[in-house]
């Protein structure tokens, strides 16, 4: 049985709403991304699943340019972007979020998203010594975080956030660049049952509300099945296969290589 | 300053800026203890009251004209003397300049009397010219062919065109010559260099701790059989660690003063016994600067500065303590163009080590020659207007 | 017979107490879940057993095989015989996969084998010379894993050793750690926020809610009783 | 181990810009040799025994910088304590040198203990910065108690007969105390390459500095360990310093000197490697004896009267610093991460 | 709640409090007013006061990189000795007027700084500080060769590096601008070189003070607290760290300007080593997370030492008078001491971080006391 049986033929990923051909990273002589094909139309919920070390994490930070690929071509919205530097990519729509809680810890939730808003108005650099976009600025972060639920703790300092409202604003810092794609690296991990159901609902609602492309690495298949248009499954670094969450969860080598464990009630 | 003329009624007040912390500060503090002795025995000779206010420079200039800057405005310092270092005698002087403040200097740089020369700075060392005159014939005697070590800043780059120019006009020979980065402890690669150009003779034109490395790696090499050495402006070797080994491989040096001259024992015996540091050329222009400056506020019956720099400049001295140190026939005095005081300076030679003296104070040189007044200290080559 | 006894035990932070007289108990044989919501304190019972510096504990007592913990610095009681598997792994992140497992083995008495670590998780042998920092989250539990075992422990805490882990692998973990439990006769104490996870391994589990431990179930009665499931952990 | 290893070797070979780097000085050293042949061997040499006396001023800074993660500033306080200290017992309390030899850097071992446990305990695991800070003012303290006990002058002790003089070597001589450090220095560099790579005490020591509150879980006592690192850290500081005192004496501004040097040394060798550590001592001791002959030789074969620039010995291992950084960031053989 | 209404909640206090969010540029102007007298009291010697004032600006702007963005510069001096050069060599050599040689000072400053900092902000932090401690180097050794005879050496510039508006007698130095006379005079004080620095160092670190706080400076302490996050935003990091090493080293130039004037000229150490550690030293015990822990940490240190060297006599209460003169002009030992227990107890907050707190300690104490 060859592996490109199972996989669904994906779109042109030069045409994609983000899309990459080819795509490989080595570390030494170690393959962690291994000739990975991907493309994600617009509006599409894609979810990535594998086994730890698949190679998931390694795919998102390539996608957005914190590791530069061995090989392969990154394309966004018709253009190539490989070089592109990771910082002007949330200018350009095409934003991530960490799989650990990463903030500005020592401010505000406020001032986190403000900050950045303002670098989204005002472009990757700018010499603003007088406050021009403040107000502004201060009034998108505030929506977004009204948004996601976190405006009475705008004046709270990161740091003494519970980790569940990290993740929140985490979320919410990504939306502040007013993304067209969005990239989620384990946006649940950590959180108890009802924390990650309330989460799950409100990517679901951002995503209509935004008009989001999503990209989304999870573990936790309930979520993975139940929101994604499709799903891609990584195995080694290489894609072992794309299709919807019935086909995923009918595919008799996803069952093998993941799946296998699952339980289905408790 | 008008009306408030201060006469000698009631005290004169001398600002010591110098070095008392740091690699310099043996000699500030000589600098500092021969003023004082001089205040002492003016004091008994005069019936008047000094006060000497010392002030840590650290060797750092700009920390200098801080401390220059405090003593006389809120000690009310009239007068002031010290530096160690060019740079900071530079910086002093000039000060001094500005406000009105007459300020005697030590540093070797001819800049200190030449290009710079600004008229309330009065120089009391002999500039690096004073002291090449009498050592260049010397070398020339000694050996054919010089090799020259020079510490890489302002003092070691004049004095090494001074012994170049005067070295050669005596017909000796330059075969080569290196600048070395001043401080240095590894002296190997340069005396590398000496040993491969052919020389006969070293002049080590190097200044402070790098007398001590160059001559203790020196010994390390055993080279002190194969070469004549000569060092530029030896002042007191053993407060740079030098030992008596070391100096005693010393052929030539310039000197501005030696204990070794024909000075009164007692003075001698007394400074050793005031000073933590046994007598050497730091104490005596220590001395002679506060001698002077007392003297001519004294002449001027004023402490302020106008009248003290006047009374200075051009000055002759007279009196016999400066004589008793400086033994000579001819005159010493400021001489006007420059403030530069003209007097004797030496040229000596390390004793055996048998033949050093330790007791009561050390001894280790011997004065071979002596050049005085004109012929060693030539019209400075910017004329200034003071 | 008891192996580890906690008393009335209270703790915190400078910003808080967290645990309230907390009072457990853990047979030889036995494997114990820790079950909570995120903050009920699981993890702070766990650090005070093995003597972090943080939390601070402030009243009752830690016994484990007759010795009181709470007067033992953490190195010495990993000499009497406890592993602790910490919560997010923390491997010696450029140290390789060996030499994490190699130094847990020089620092007790007397280790297993290290090669038996291997045995266990055989995926740790195509990566084992590779430095921990360049691994995967569930490649990293492994090693933390192989690293508390080959200690040789009496006694293992691990603290949610399947988070993060793809559902495969937290089947091996699983497994692992009752083939721990069954051979090499290892007490476990676990903590999950997989009720799931922790009803297919463990006998018995502690509930904590908000620093009080509010019940002490057997597998049984958790299963059978969905409202306790609900009222306690939500799910 | 074997992968990163082989990354952090080949890396250098990739880069073009590296390679260039070398051909061209392999070049200029050609050219030096063939303009002074016998200067050129001579100051080669000697260059090679100064490196090795930088490796071993450098070597407890690296130790305690590479295992502790501590930027230990007062290291220059530690080895300008050695110098004064051999001074105190060999000229005032009269004792042999071979005693100093023992004592001094046992002494020293133990200030740093005293500094390691009252200060440097608390610091572990936060930025490196803070510890560089503290270590700096320690530093300061040192100096100034330096300098209350012995005063300001300038010092200098003597050493035994069998020291004194010097060996001959081929094309010129070496002074014998500077052989002995060299034969004292590989010793000890030997001595902690074992230590620390080949003995379960390093890998526990390294183990530590990366996770120390898990390595004191799985049973390591950390602390004991840290402070005996830093004994012997502070202790090589002190060794080289009497060593380095018995060459050429002390005074208060050696401690300031060297430890930017020993920075220097320990940044371009790579932070995390004690074999780097050597190499980059060596490197930048042959620099500032062979450099200076090599723009003189430059300037011979090419007559362009500005390449005479004299005094540069002072700056050649900051241009050592600057290109070998400007060409590998981490220094010729850093651990990715560590300091950073 | 509504952004409007959570505007009011955040910015209505402050409109109530118009005091409070013009506090800095207050506590700017007591700084500089206060000084003086304070000197005169505390240490009986005022005459440091011009000194204290500058490197007050120095560690600031030197805190702008370490402070705000967390990069340790160990060459600081090269920007503070440039702003000092090109004024001295200006003046002595070209006969040019102070004001544009301080604009030109900032401009080579901050060009070299640009240079520099595209050369060194990638480096982490510790290459980063001895990278700049080599470029320091090689500056210090290219002034003491005395290029061109322009720098003088190691000499340094000390003859006509005086501005012809300024007249100097025994340490009493007057500015003889007309406007600035007039200006002083209408607050009844003498137009000395003080109050000219006090003048410049008000402006200069107003405007510091509002880098600090524009979204440019925020951006910064961003960067700061977490730079991979900083990216993944968007934020060019590298280019925010280069700029704001060229507006520290600008700001530093500043410095420089006034410090040549009130050194009576420059020396090689103004580009020196220990002119870095020296401010590094100051910044950190004053407190680097606060915009005025700088100024506290330079008065501190110029504070401590005049007044440890002044005295000599110490009155204890039981032991009597106790001769402490010989120890005390070991004053370093003890700042090195007071500096690690500073490090110790909170190495960003330092001094001033140690005052606030205990004074808001105090404040709240006297409250619980009221009630
Ligand atoms: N270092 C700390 N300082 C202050 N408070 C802390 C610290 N660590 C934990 N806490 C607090 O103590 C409480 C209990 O935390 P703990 O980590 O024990 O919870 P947990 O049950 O392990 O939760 P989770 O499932 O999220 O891991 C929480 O409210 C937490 O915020
Ligand atoms: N910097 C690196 N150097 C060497 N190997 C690396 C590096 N980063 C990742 N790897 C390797 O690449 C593989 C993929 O890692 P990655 O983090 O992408 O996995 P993942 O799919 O996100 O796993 P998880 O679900 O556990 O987060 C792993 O085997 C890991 O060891
Ligand atoms: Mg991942
Ligand atoms: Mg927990």
């Amino acid at each position: 049985m060859s592996d490109t049986d199972m996989i669904q033929p994906e779109d042109d990923p030069s045409e994609a709403a983000l899309g990459a051909s080819g795509l490989t990273r080595t570390f030494g002589g170690f393959v962690a991304v291994d000739r990975v094909d991907i493309a994600v139309r617009e509006g599409e919920l894609r979810s990535i699943i594998g086994p730890n070390g698949a190679g998931k994490t390694t795919l998102f930070n390539i996608l957005t340019n914190a590791l530069s690929p061995s090989a392969g071509e990154v394309y966004y919205d018709g253009t190539e972007i490989t070089d592109v530097p990771q910082h002007e990519r949330p200018h350009m729509g095409l934003v991530r979020s960490f799989q650990s809680n990463q903030l500005f810890e020592e401010q505000t939730t406020l001032e986190n998203v403000r900050i950045v808003a303002q670098t989204i108005e005002q472009g990757s650099f700018s010499f603003d010594l007088f406050r021009r976009g403040q107000r502004v600025a201060e009034e998108t972060a505030y929506e977004i975080l009204d948004r996601v639920g976190l405006a009475p703790l705008a004046e709270e300092e990161a740091t003494n956030l519970s980790h569940g409202d990290q993740r929140r604003l985490s979320i919410a810092m990504a939306l502040a660049t007013d993304p067209s794609v969005l990239l989620l690296d384990e946006p649940t991990s950590g959180m108890g049952p009802t924390e990650t159901e309330e989460t799950a609902a409100m990517i679901e609602s951002i995503q209509s509300e935004f008009d989001l492309t999503l990209l989304l690495i999870e573990h936790d298949m309930s979520i993975v099945l139940s929101m994604s248009d499709r799903i891609t499954v990584l195995n080694r670094g290489e894609v072992l296969a794309t299709g919807t969450p019935d086909e995923i969860q009918e595919n008799a080598q996803v069952q093998d290589a993941y799946l296998g464990g699952m339980r289905d009630e408790l | 300053l008008g009306g408030d003329e201060s006469d000698l009624g009631d005290e004169i007040i001398i600002g010591c800026p110098t070095a008392l912390s740091g690699a310099f500060a043996p000699y500030g503090e000589a600098e500092r203890d021969g003023g004082q002795l001089a205040a002492e025995h003016l004091e008994e000779e005069f019936d008047i009251s000094i006060e000497i206010v010392p002030g840590d420079t650290a060797a750092d200039p700009n920390e200098a004209v801080d401390q220059i800057e405090g003593m006389v405005v809120d000690e009310g310092a009239h007068v002031a003397y010290g530096g160690v270092s060019s740079a900071v005698g530079l910086a002093v002087g000039n000060w001094g300049t500005e406000n009105q403040v007459p300020v005697c200097v030590h540093g070797g740089s001819d800049d200190i009397t030449g290009a710079q020369c600004s008229s309330y700075m009065f120089s009391t060392y002999m500039s690096n010219t004073m002291q090449v005159a009498p050592t260049a014939p010397a070398m020339a005697d000694l050996e054919d062919n010089w090799y020259l070590l020079y510490s890489d800043y302002t003092w070691g780059d004049t004095a090494q065109e001074a012994y170049t120019e005067a070295l050669e006009a005596e017909g000796a020979n330059i075969v080569g010559k290196e600048a070395v980065p001043f401080p240095t402890q590894e002296y190997n690669p340069y005396l590398n260099s000496a040993e491969d150009s052919g020389a006969d003779g070293i002049a080590l034109l190097v200044a402070g701790l790098d007398q001590r490395a160059s001559t203790s790696q020196i010994l390390n090499r055993e080279m002190q059989d194969d070469y004549s050495f000569m060092m530029h402006q030896t002042e007191d070797v053993g407060l740079w660690g030098i030992d008596s080994e070391a100096a005693s491989i010393l052929d030539v040096n310039s000197q501005g003063w030696s204990p070794a001259l024909d000075v009164p024992e007692e003075w001698l015996e007394e400074l050793a016994e005031f000073s933590d540091h046994d007598p050497f050329v730091r104490h005596f222009f220590g001395y002679a600067s506060v001698d002077q400056l007392v003297r001519a506020s004294i002449r001027a019956d004023s402490v302020e500065g106008e009248a003290i720099r006047d009374e200075l400049s051009g000055h002759e001295v007279e009196n016999e303590t400066i004589y008793d140190l400086q033994p000579t026939e001819e005159t010493i005095y400021w001489r006007e163009d420059d403030h530069q005081l003209i007097q004797p300076t030496y040229v000596t030679s390390g004793r055996a080590v048998s033949d050093q003296q330790n007791d009561p104070y050390n001894v280790w040189f011997d004065v071979d020659h002596t050049m005085e007044d004109e012929e060693a200290s030539p019209e400075p080559s910017d004329a200034c207007e003071l | 017979m008891t192996l580890l006894a906690i008393d009335g035990l209270e703790a915190g932070y400078e910003t808080g107490q967290v645990l309230f007289d907390v009072d457990l108990e853990i047979a030889e044989g036995e494997i114990v879940s820790l079950l909570g919501r995120n903050g009920a304190g699981k993890t702070t019972t766990m650090r005070s057993i093995v003597g972090a510096d943080m939390p601070h504990v402030s009243a009752g007592t830690i016994t484990f095989r007759e010795q009181n913990l709470l007067e033992r610095r953490s190195h010495e009681i990993a000499e009497l015989g406890l592993s602790y598997v910490p919560e997010a792994r923390r491997c010696f992140p450029r140290l390789t996969v060996t030499e994490n497992i190699h130094v847990a083995a020089t620092a007790v008495n007397d280790p297993l084998p290290e090669s038996d670590m291997f045995e266990v998780f055989p995926e740790l042998d195509e990566i084992r010379d590779r430095q921990a920092k360049n691994l995967s989250g569930g490649q990293q539990q492994m090693v933390a894993i192989a690293r508390a075992l080959v200690a040789n422990p009496d006694l293992m805490l691990l603290d949610e050793p399947c988070e993060g882990l793809a559902p495969m692998i937290v089947r091996q973990v699983e497994s692992a750690i009752q083939r721990i439990n069954d051979e090499r006769d290892v007490t476990v104490l676990m903590v999950e926020q997989n009720v799931a996870a922790a009803m297919a391994i463990a006998d018995r589990h502690y509930i904590l809610e908000e620093g009080h431990l509010v019940d002490e179930v057997t597998t049984e009665r958790l299963r059978a009783d969905d409202e306790l499931r609900q009222a306690y952990l939500g799910v | 181990m074997a992968t990163a290893t082989l990354e952090r070797f080949t890396l250098g070979s990739r880069s073009t810009a590296a390679r260039a780097l070398l051909v061209l000085t392999i070049a200029l050293l050609l050219v030096t040799l063939a303009v002074r042949p016998r200067l050129f061997v001579q100051n080669l040499i000697g260059g090679i025994a100064y490196g090795m006396v930088l490796a071993l001023i450098a070597l407890g800074l690296a130790l305690i910088l590479g295992l502790l993660g501590v930027v230990n500033f007062a290291h220059g306080g530690l080895f300008m304590l050695g110098a004064y200290g051999a001074y105190e017992v060999v000229a005032l309390q009269a004792l042999p040198f071979w005693a100093a030899l023992v004592i001094v850097p046992v002494a020293v071992g133990l200030l740093g203990v005293a500094m390691e446990v009252s200060v440097l305990r608390r610091l572990y695991g936060e930025n490196p910065i803070i510890g560089l800070l503290a270590t700096f003012g320690i530093f300061v303290m040192i100096e100034e108690a330096a300098r209350a006990r012995w005063g300001g002058t300038p010092l200098t002790f003597g050493v035994p007969p069998v020291l004194r003089g010097s060996v001959p070597i081929g094309f010129g001589q070496i002074a014998t105390l500077r052989l002995v450090t060299v034969l004292i220095a590989s010793l000890i560099i030997v001595g902690t390459y074992l230590l620390m790579y080949r003995t379960d005490f390093g890998l526990t020591i390294r183990a530590g500095l990366q996770d120390r509150e898990m390595a004191e879980f799985i049973g390591i006592d950390i602390p004991t360990r840290f402070t005996i690192v830093f004994f012997l850290g502070a202790a090589m500081a002190g060794l080289a310093g009497v060593l380095r005192g018995a060459e050429v004496g002390m005074d208060l501004t050696i401690g300031f000197e060297y430890v930017l040097l020993a920075f220097v040394i320990v940044i371009v060798g790579g932070v995390g490697s004690i074999f780097g550590s050597v190499v980059s001592g060596l490197l930048i001791g042959i620099g500032v004896f062979v450099g200076p002959t090599v723009v003189r030789a430059l300037g011979t074969v090419t007559g362009i009267e500005a390449l005479n620039v004299s005094g540069i010995g002072s700056v050649v291992p900051y241009i050592i610093m600057l290109v070998v950084l400007l060409v590998r960031p981490r220094g010729l053989f850093g651990e990715e991460g560590l300091l950073e | 709640m509504s952004y409007s209404s959570h505007i009011e909640r955040v910015y209505g206090i402050v409109n109530a409090e118009t005091v409070r969010s013009l506090r800095v540029p207050i506590g700017l102007v007591l700084v500089a007013l206060l000084i003086r007298p304070f000197l005169g009291l505390t240490i009986g010697s005022a005459h440091i006061a011009t000194t204290i004032l500058i490197w007050m600006l120095f560690a600031a702007s030197f805190n702008l990189l370490f402070g705000y963005v967390g990069l340790l510069s160990f060459g600081h001096a090269i920007f503070l000795g440039t702003g000092v050069y090109v004024t001295a060599i200006g003046i002595s050599e070209f006969d040019l007027p102070f004001s544009l040689l301080t604009i030109l000072g900032i401009a080579i400053a901050s060009a070299l700084a640009y240079v520099i900092g595209r050369i060194t902000v990638h480096y982490g932090e510790i290459y980063f500080a001895m990278l700049t401690l080599a470029f320091a180097m090689g500056v210090h050794f290219i002034v003491d060769s005395n290029p061109y005879g322009l720098t003088g050496g190691s000499d340094g510039l000390r003859s006509g590096t005086t501005p012809d508006w300024i007249t100097s007698f025994r340490g009493e130095r007057i500015v003889d601008i007309g406007w600035f006379a007039d200006l002083l005079s209408l607050i009844g004080l003498e137009p000395s070189y003080y109050w000219f620095v006090a003048l410049v160092f008000v402006v200069t670190m107003i405007l510091l003070w509002q880098v600090v706080r524009s979204p440019f400076g925020r951006t910064l302490v961003a960067i700061r607290d977490n730079e991979d996050l900083a990216r993944a935003m968007g934020i060019s990091a590298n280019r925010y760290k280069v700029w704001a090493f060229t507006l520290s080293g600008a700001f530093s130039a500043v410095a420089g300007a006034l410090l040549m004037i009130s050194n009576y000229g420059a020396a090689v150490a103004n580009f020196g080593p220990e002119t870095s550690a020296n401010v590094l030293l100051m910044t950190i015990f004053g407190g680097a997370n606060f915009f005025f822990g700088p100024l506290i940490g330079a008065l501190s240190w110029f504070g401590i030492r005049e007044f440890l060297q002044s005295l000599d006599v110490l009155q204890l209460p039981i032991v009597g008078a106790v001769e402490v003169g010989a120890i005390l002009s070991y004053w370093q030992f003890f700042f090195g001491l007071a500096f690690v227990l500073v490090i110790l107890v909170s190495p960003r907050n330092g001094l001033w971080g140690f005052i606030r707190s205990d004074g808001r300690d105090v404040i709240a104490a006297v409250r619980r006391w009221g009630r």
